[in-house]
């Protein structure tokens, strides 16, 4: 039987003026079940409190509400003074009469009615109360990180500088991911493979740190503190415990391929290491090309390798293994402007080509030794048109977002092609101009005293004539037509989420947003966090970035990752999903419904009314996953799964307390 | 009901509020002194997902005037995806109510943020006007 | 005797000679020449019991939740709304399809008993062909759509609210509470049914217009996305609810508001009220 | 004998109305039932039984029975509610006059008395209507009604043609009988003898039950019974009910309404033990009910031959086809 104790609070006048609190503890008073109830001035207060406690006693209570101001301030207060009192924290229920009654009436007798049913469904709720315990998980004290671009590299070395240990994963042969092959970074104007490859060999060298390169998270169960992870580290033929990195392999190896890394610009083995200073420095073979590995012929590798590392019969490998947190940090690809910009060719004009192409062309160790030279015909281009918002800004054929880092890169582009030809003509077609950033402005406007030349307007039609682009557009400022002849053109093209991203999202539980970029917990509060306990977010995978931005986001996640690994166990929330297995009956519709994957299948034996031992399934809800939505519990037609602290019998008693 | 007492009738109107969005929705009205009318009597749930279609039936059995379901917008759920579940489950409730005989404009379902103190000032005040519009309500199998 | 009766009869004997199944679920006749209730087939002996004719209304299907852990193979006859409600059954997870040997009947539809003509839950049949079986009798019938099937509906949703309570009204009036229609339904499979919780409360138990509603809505909301439209609640109701009016009401706004959709063709889609999508339709929100 | 032209009956209602509730035999929103003369729907005079029996009128589907007021967490006010007043069921077949003698036997002997049955009870005049044709499910002379008449019913009518004849049976029948004096008139008149198409033999049946609580019958025929609640809240006899609490704040009430053992719910204890955990139980149950135990207490069926269940069992399970395999098998012979 319950003994309710209901206090009143006036907030000083907050409530009182507008709330007849006597009046509302006397109608209190008579509520069933309610045994002492009382008004005071200042519930929170360190009297208020004591006052509570001592009526816990005097009364013998055991169960409060406190009807004062929104329980999204002072609930955690009132827990614990219960806890303080003697009481379970979780027999309590919170009435808002100030910013939900008091704060937004003026009429006082209306009010009072309206507090008074307040309380009245509080005192109907917190009957029904039960009491709640919070339960410990164990934190293994091992970060995940996905992705190893400058983003995953970055937050791997801050956890592993905390002195945790990291296991850094990258699907490509090298980690570095798209840093390494830029240029020079805007606005500094600094070798971008010169600060990214150092942090390659600090992770590659870090004690905390193990790289597993070329490996893909194909597996992910359990729950912040313990996740079960299962990658996949895919074929290398190559045995790295015993390849030295000599490089001669490379060298004899007969057949060339076009190199992803230089975007198809350049030419590679198909022994090989995606650059010069990858890391791990140390080749894989190419499936898909080798002649030894698709005909059986050939096989010059191993002949020349001199410390027999090539492992022609290699296999795929899977490791498992336990993290207390993950970090996504999968980056970004650039958007497919070849499948909707028939204006701009389709991608059939070799000339026309993206800023990631510019920036290898430029690149002093890329296909062209760092000379800008034409796709076409190797000559050097005058005259280059640079249209901005490909993709990006554009609802209708690309994505409606702003990629952010374009606008910079394509007046880095404009500098350095200037830089490089004296005489030669830029040309920028843009939509707007954003540049917010340190050094940002005055790095565009720096451009623009170089000469190049802004317009602004969209282009409407690419097209080639005499080995030249026509480029046909708006200057929408001057309000006519404008056509360019140019010998190049460069696409800044948007930013979208990295290939299979979403697929990797699915598997660790969440739901990535509408354009497919990692979606944070809150938008302003908890930017680096995703709705999955224990599981963050780092660089361009959450939205378009650029290097600092991805730099800084990572330390963040760094940060909170190292905040939790510095505890042994978690506390969980109690109030959370709870199933009566005597009623579920298996059928698992709360499944798809739980955003967390916190709900499984569970089989339990039994016996049966006629007492057959039988095994049936149930659903069994994970503490450590469930964070009590309670969307599970609507789908539950019996309302086998109930969410503790908001049971069905709660809410039904609240209803109902409104009409009697 | 006769007429004396219709003409005091003061609707009364049940709101489920998730508590990330609308409750804080609420509490910002407050905060702001935002007036409205005093028939609103805010349910805090965790989520709107957490609100079974069933309570709404049950507070139009019970006598309620009025009820709404208020949650986060669309992509800002605090649960991710709970109120994509909502938007479901509410437009098929909100027309099998229309058939079976309860006035539709009675049952609301609207996002309201935290931010938006004003669109909950106004989506209630709207509610409440409707529904004293409409007058009483007919008890879910009940006579007017 | 029917062709289709004979079949039955010699593949009853032979599923239930060579062992494969160790009881079989069927048809036969009852006291009177209009009924043929089911009938549960022990041994080959018995085979002959079995019929098939133009009143075998109720479904085979619902008794497999009677025995969810068989001891063998259960062989069953099937006819479209039956094989639906088997697959109903198996996605709910009651029942697992190893346990189960269908023998589908491709079905031309039933009489209503009382007035010789075609039963209402057959008129509106979409699915006649069983669309899971292991062994198949009779040749296809034609299907179609029937987008008829929502006019009753329609014609409803016409009416003004104060007509529409009282069409209701009228009809919950009369409701006993006797569950028949939740008992037969394949799609309320629950170990415990909401109407019995009394501890949690959702439901009343008096018998009045209220309760009997909201036991109604209730219902019709929980199969909303899972109903087969058998049709066998409204069959069942001793006192004439138009119960597939609400049930086909949800299906329609369902198939309007997220697609169409046609509960448990499959044992793998989720149901719409289970599944979102992110450009959702809002009509009011 | 006594009679009142069936061209008068409308006039001789009127007069019964004018004193007391006047049930009768009434098609009502496409249900036949007992319904207040004068409620929209048609007069079935002329039928077979009604499809719900007039067991509401002594037995409600849901009655309150006490109310109550807390104040300081105590009961201030308790209100036993009362609602009996004089009421005619009027034009009752045979077979439900014999439910309202197996409810009597229930609710008002064994030195058990229900107050709210026998208030109700007590204001009840029954004015019973022999049959003249019955429906295919009907075999109440097999559960030894006569469907001609009923000894127990306050007035006895008999469908003569084009009139009824009217006989007292106990003194407040012939005050009923006598307000009407003016509409009689003295006919010569021979009541139709009827007899049911279908017959059981159920003698010898208790005392064959009485060993059968383990017989394998009981597998076999409630295999197919869905476990709903038509045939027993369509019975007559039924009489099981649930009792509850309606809480409102300070105040509710408690009332009773009909039950069915046909639910799994109905004889599950607290704790989740059901000693009926499945159908086969409570079919036995039911039918022992019927068809033994009553017998032993009371000394009749309660069955009555009515035939509801028959007509409306969605599965078609029927008590008589119960009866008829009872006799072929042997009390201890598995089936």
């Amino acid at each position: 039987m319950k003994r309710i104790g209901v206090f009143i609070c006036h907030c000083g006048s907050n409530i009182a003026a507008t709330v007849d609190c006597a009046k509302v503890a006397e109608a209190a008073q008579a509520f069933p079940g309610v045994s002492f109830s009382s008004d005071y001035k200042y519930m929170c207060s360190e009297p208020g409190q004591e006052f509570i406690k001592d009526s816990i006693k005097k009364y013998d209570l055991n169960a409060i509400v406190v009807a004062s101001c929104t329980p999204r301030m002072h609930e955690h207060t009132f827990r614990k003074t219960l806890a303080n009192g003697g009481l379970n924290p979780y027999m309590f229920e919170m009435t808002n009469l100030r910013e939900q009654c008091s704060w937004v009436h003026s009429d006082i007798e209306k009010a009072t009615a309206k507090a008074i049913d307040l309380v009245r469904m509080s005192v109907a709720k917190v009957a029904k109360n039960e009491e709640l315990f919070s339960s410990t998980i164990p934190m293994h004290k091992k970060a995940l990180v996905i992705g190893a671009g400058i983003a995953g590299m970055q937050a791997a070395l801050d956890i592993a500088d905390a002195g945790h240990k990291v296991v850094l994963v990258d699907r490509e042969p090298t980690i570095g991911g798209k840093m390494p092959m830029l240029d020079k970074t805007f606005p500094t104007m600094d070798c971008s493979a010169c600060i990214s490859t150092p942090k390659m060999v600090e992770v590659a060298q870090h004690p905390n740190i193990e790289l597993m390169a070329y490996s893909e998270v194909v597996e992910i169960n359990g729950f912040i503190g313990n996740f079960d992870v299962t990658i996949k580290t895919k074929a290398k033929y190559v045995d790295h415990a015993k390849c030295t990195g000599c490089g001669l392999c490379e060298t004899k190896c007969p057949k060339k391929v076009p190199n992803e890394y230089d975007l198809g610009m350049g030419l590679r083995s198909c022994i090989y290491k995606p650059f010069a200073q990858a890391v791990p420095n140390k080749p894989v073979i190419d499936a898909q090309n080798c002649r030894k590995l698709v005909e059986g012929k050939c096989g010059v590798c191993a002949k020349v390798c001199p410390t027999g590392a090539i492992k022609y019969d290699d296999t795929e490998s899977f490791t498992t293994d336990t993290f207390g947190a993950i970090v996504m940090a999968t980056g970004y690809d650039l958007f497919k402007w070849e499948d909707v910009y028939g204006e701009y060719g389709y991608g059939k004009y070799p000339d026309v080509v993206t800023g990631l192409h510019f920036e290898r062309m430029v690149n002093a160790s890329g296909p062209t030794g760092g000379k800008l030279k034409r796709p076409s015909d190797g000559t050097t281009p005058k005259t280059v048109v640079f249209i901005k918002c490909v993709g990006s800004r554009d609802s209708a054929k690309g994505k409606s977002y702003c990629s952010r880092a374009c606008c910079m890169y394509t007046a880095k582009h404009a500098h350095q092609f200037l830089d490089k030809t004296p005489d030669g003509n830029a040309y920028v077609f843009y939509m707007d101009v954003r540049t917010p950033g340190k050094g940002y402005d005055e790095f565009y406007e720096s451009t623009l005293r170089d000469g190049a030349v802004y317009l602004r307007g969209r282009v409407s039609k690419i097209y080639q004539e005499g080995g030249k682009l026509i480029i046909k557009g708006e200057d929408s400022l001057i309000g006519k037509q404008v056509e360019v002849t140019a010998d190049m053109v460069v696409l800044a093209t948007a930013m979208v989420p990295s290939a299979g991203s979403r697929q990797l999202a699915q598997t660790v539980g969440f739901l990535p947003d509408l354009n497919g970029w990692y979606q944070e917990a809150h938008p302003k509060l908890r930017p680096v966090e995703t709705p999955t306990a224990g599981v963050f977010l780092a660089g361009a995978c959450q939205g378009p970035k650029d290097i600092p931005d991805s730099v800084a986001q990572a330390g963040a996640a760094a940060a909170k990752v190292c905040g939790l690994l510095s505890k042994s166990q978690l506390e969980t929330n109690p109030m959370t999903a709870k199933t009566n297995t005597a009623i579920c009956s298996g059928c698992g519709t709360c499944i798809p419904v739980c955003p967390y994957k916190a709900i499984q299948l569970e089989s339990i034996t039994e016996r049966d009314h006629h007492g057959h031992r039988i095994t049936r399934n149930v659903a069994s809800v994970n503490n450590g996953l469930c964070q009590g939505c309670g969307a599970c519990t609507v789908i539950c037609r019996p309302g086998a799964i109930d969410l503790q602290g908001f049971k069905n019998d709660q809410i039904l008693e609240e209803v109902d307390s409104l009409w009697m | 009901m006769d007429v004396i007492e219709e003409q005091q009738w003061e609707p009364k109107i049940l709101a489920f509020c998730c508590n990330w969005c609308a409750y804080s929705g609420a509490d910002l009205a407050g905060l702001n002194r935002m007036k409205y009318p005093e028939n609103i009597r805010i349910l805090r749930v965790p989520c709107s997902a957490r609100v079974n279609p069933q309570f709404i039936l049950r507070a139009f059995q019970k006598g309620a005037d009025g009820v709404l379901v208020a949650g986060c917008h669309p992509g800002d759920c605090h649960y991710a995806t709970g109120n994509y579940y909502t938007r479901r489950r509410f437009q098929v409730m909100k027309r099998l109510l229309e058939y079976s005989g309860i006035d539709p404009r009675r049952f609301q379902a609207k996002w309201v943020s935290g931010a938006e103190a004003d669109k909950f000032r106004a989506t209630v005040t709207k509610l409440c006007e409707d529904v004293k519009a409409i007058g009483p309500s007919r008890k879910l199998g009940g006579s007017k | 005797m029917s062709d289709t009766t004979v079949k039955m009869r010699d593949i009853a004997k032979d599923l239930l000679d060579k062992g494969t199944v160790h009881y079989i679920i069927g048809w036969e006749k009852g006291r009177f020449s209009n009924q043929s209730p089911p009938a549960f087939i022990t041994s080959a002996a018995h085979a002959d019991r079995l019929i098939w004719d133009e009143y075998c209304l109720a479904s085979t299907a619902k008794y497999l939740l009677d025995d969810k852990f068989p001891a063998g193979k259960i062989g069953i006859f099937a006819r479209g709304c039956d094989a639906r409600a088997i697959n109903r059954l198996i996605q709910d997870g009651q029942i697992n399809r190893e346990n189960i040997y269908i023998v589908g009947i491709c079905c031309s539809g039933m009489k209503d008993p009382a007035t010789g003509n075609t039963a209402d839950k057959c008129q509106h049949c979409t699915h006649p062909n069983p669309i899971v079986y292991d062994i198949l009798i009779g040749d296809p019938v034609p299907e179609t759509d029937k987008p008829e099937r929502f006019k009753a509906i329609e014609e409803l949703e016409k009416l003004s609210p104060d007509e529409k309570h009282a069409y209701w009204s009228k009809q919950f009036e009369k409701c006993i509470r006797c569950y028949a229609c939740r008992n037969v339904c394949p799609a309320c499979n629950c170990r415990e049914c909401f109407v019995d919780q009394y501890r949690v409360g959702w439901q009343g138990k008096q018998n009045n217009l209220a309760e009997n509603q909201l036991f109604g809505l209730t219902r019709a909301y929980h199969i909303a996305d899972r109903c087969i439209e058998c049709g066998e609640c409204a069959r069942a109701c001793p006192m004439d609810l138009p119960l597939m009016e609400l049930n086909r009401k949800l299906i329609k706004d369902i198939n309007q508001l997220f697609g169409p959709y046609e509960a448990s063709l499959d044992t793998e889609t989720t149901p719409p009220l289970a599944k979102y999508h992110l450009k959702d339709l809002e009509e009011f929100m | 004998m006594k009679t009142i032209a069936k061209s008068r009956i409308n006039e001789a209602l009127a007069i019964l109305a004018k004193e007391s509730k006047l049930l009768v035999p009434m098609k009502v929103n496409g249900i036949s039932k007992y319904a207040p003369w004068g409620s929209e729907g048609t007069i079935q005079f002329e039928e077979v039984n009604t499809l719900l029996p007039p067991k509401d009128t002594l037995f409600p589907h849901t009655e309150k029975m006490y109310s109550y007021k807390i104040a300081n967490q105590e009961i201030t006010e308790l209100n036993i509610h009362d609602d009996s007043a004089p009421q005619i069921l009027f034009g009752v077949r045979p077979c439900d006059m014999q439910s309202i003698k197996c409810m009597d036997d229930v609710f008002l002997t064994k030195s058990y008395v229900d107050d709210f049955y026998k208030n109700k009870r007590e204001k009840l005049i029954t004015i019973c209507i022999g049959c003249t044709k019955t429906a295919p499910t009907c075999f109440c002379d097999s559960m030894g009604v006569d469907p001609s008449r009923h000894e127990a019913a306050d007035v006895q009518m008999y469908d003569l043609g084009d009139s009824y004849g009217i006989e007292a049976q106990t003194e407040a029948g012939q005050t009923v009988v006598n307000k009407l004096q003016e509409l009689m008139e003295d006919q010569a008149g021979d009541p139709t003898a009827v007899s049911c198409t279908l017959k059981v033999d159920a003698s010898g049946i208790p005392a064959k039950l009485s060993t059968m609580f383990e017989h394998p019958i009981w597998k076999e025929i409630s295999r197919k019974c869905i476990g709903c609640g038509t045939c027993t809240y369509l019975c007559p006899t039924c009489y099981c009910f649930d009792m509850e609490t309606t809480n409102n704040g300070n105040e509710g009430y408690r009332f009773r309404c009909w039950d069915s053992c046909m639910f799994s719910e109905y004889s599950r204890m607290a704790g989740g033990h059901n000693p009926r955990p499945s159908k086969n139980e409570r079919i036995r149950n039911r039918f022992l009910h019927k068809l033994e135990f009553f017998n032993e207490r009371y000394g009749k069926n309660l069955c009555v031959g009515c035939g509801r269940c028959i007509a409306k069992c969605p599965v078609n399970v029927d008590i008589t086809l119960f009866i008829d395999k009872l006799k072929e098998v042997a009390a201890d012979e598995p089936v």
